[in-house]
């Protein structure tokens, strides 16, 4: 195995790290405004990480430019429906959490 | 070759658990996002069945557009319901 | 090479697993729908490793399709059908 | 291929389901929710059905890929006359059904 395999599998362990962080903070983080914010950790480095570590790898350029095409339309889109939902939870009148209140 | 089949069959209990959770659930809201998992989950199973083509309509519309629809006919008929309340 | 890739494909399934066990019990609507923004994210990961795994260079375009439609149901979501603040018991 | 019978095998347990949920759901959207999963579950019997040889049949794929497509539209026109149903009357279930 040349470096560019193990540096592929080490971005692809750590992008699927990141992925079970998200799916954590989602499950245990007290209101809706971290619970974005811990969403936002599984897009963009967790599939950030699994796209560049499968673009290292990837058979031809094409292929790769492709892969790697997705990350800045997911980082978009995850941006666009973040603040969508914040701002309609704040319009909605729920209060962030802070220290101290019930989880 | 085992690995695949590993995978094979987690996906096809969470196939069935969210077609059941979807139907079982009383809830309207709750049904819609599970079923909208489930378009999801069966975008993953016709990969796993070697057809991009209609893994690739399924994404489009199983994920994307029955689940906008479902999600737009909910709020209306929520919203509906509570003017009828207030009135 | 594979083999880890379906190996992470597998681990990620997993994880879209336990969200899904999580979003069909969750407390608020709101958050069963970040669950599903989740599910759309990890499921064009899954799909991408799969496509390095066998599966061909035309899941590559499924999970294009995927992150750019995903996103759609968030905004529907969020400016058609959350309309009440939703409590624990709603 | 055993991926392909095994995905066969969910389908019918899918289309089980969906058939039983639109008999029982009295509730008109999760009756349209219930409708959907039997179609599913009836494309994942002929794709999966489909992958015998070396080359999967590609009759089947085409019919499913259409299917995909009326059933969406199918769903679209149900939701409309659920809408319909609950704007004139207020109810979200048939008449035959709300006596049980």
């Amino acid at each position: 195995m040349s470096a560019i395999d193990w540096l592929s599998a080490l971005l692809l362990v750590v992008g699927a790290a990141f992925f079970f962080a998200g799916t954590l903070g989602l499950l245990r983080f007290p209101d809706v405004y971290s619970r974005l914010h811990a969403l936002a950790k599984a897009d963009n480095l967790g599939l950030g990480c699994v796209l560049l570590g499968l673009a290292l790898r990837a058979d031809s350029l094409a292929v790769a430019m492709k892969l790697l095409l997705i990350w800045p339309l997911v980082l978009t889109a995850s941006a666009g429906v973040g603040f969508a939902i914040a701002r309609r939870a704040q319009t909605l009148g729920i209060r962030p959490w802070r220290q101290g209140d019930a989880p | 070759m085992t690995l695949g089949l590993a995978f094979d069959l987690l996906l096809a209990c969470a196939l069935l658990w969210s077609a059941w959770r979807t139907l079982s659930t009383p809830r309207l809201d709750r049904a819609i996002i599970l079923f909208i998992a489930f378009g999801l989950l069966m975008t993953i199973a016709w990969i796993r069945l070697s057809a991009p083509d209609i893994a690739l309509a399924e994404a489009a519309i199983g994920a994307g557009l029955t689940g906008a629809l479902l999600l737009d006919a909910y709020g209306a008929l929520r919203q509906r319901k509570r003017r009828r309340k207030a009135s | 090479m594979t083999t880890l890739a379906l190996a992470i494909a597998l681990f990620l399934l997993a994880n879209l697993v336990v969200a899904l066990v999580a979003a069909a019990r969750g407390p608020t609507s709101a958050d069963r729908m970040l669950m599903a923004l989740l599910f759309g994210t990890t499921g064009t990961g899954i799909l991408a490793l799969l496509a390095a795994a066998g599966a061909g260079a035309a899941a590559v375009d499924v999970a294009l399709v995927l992150a750019l439609l995903a996103a759609i149901g968030g905004i529907a979501f969020a400016k058609r059908a959350w309309r009440a603040r939703h409590h624990v018991s709603d | 291929m055993t991926s392909g019978l095994l995905f066969a095998l969910v389908g019918v347990a899918l289309f089980a389901l969906g058939v039983a949920g639109v008999v029982l759901i009295a509730q008109l959207p999760r009756r349209i929710l219930a409708f959907n999963l039997m179609g599913s579950g009836a494309f994942l019997v002929l794709v999966g059905l489909a992958q015998r040889g070396d080359l999967p049949d590609p009759v089947p794929h085409a019919m499913v890929l259409t299917g995909i497509v009326v059933a969406v539209a199918a769903t679209a026109l149900a939701l409309a006359l659920v809408r319909r149903l609950h704007a004139l009357t207020g109810r979200l279930q048939l008449p035959e059904d709300d006596g049980d």
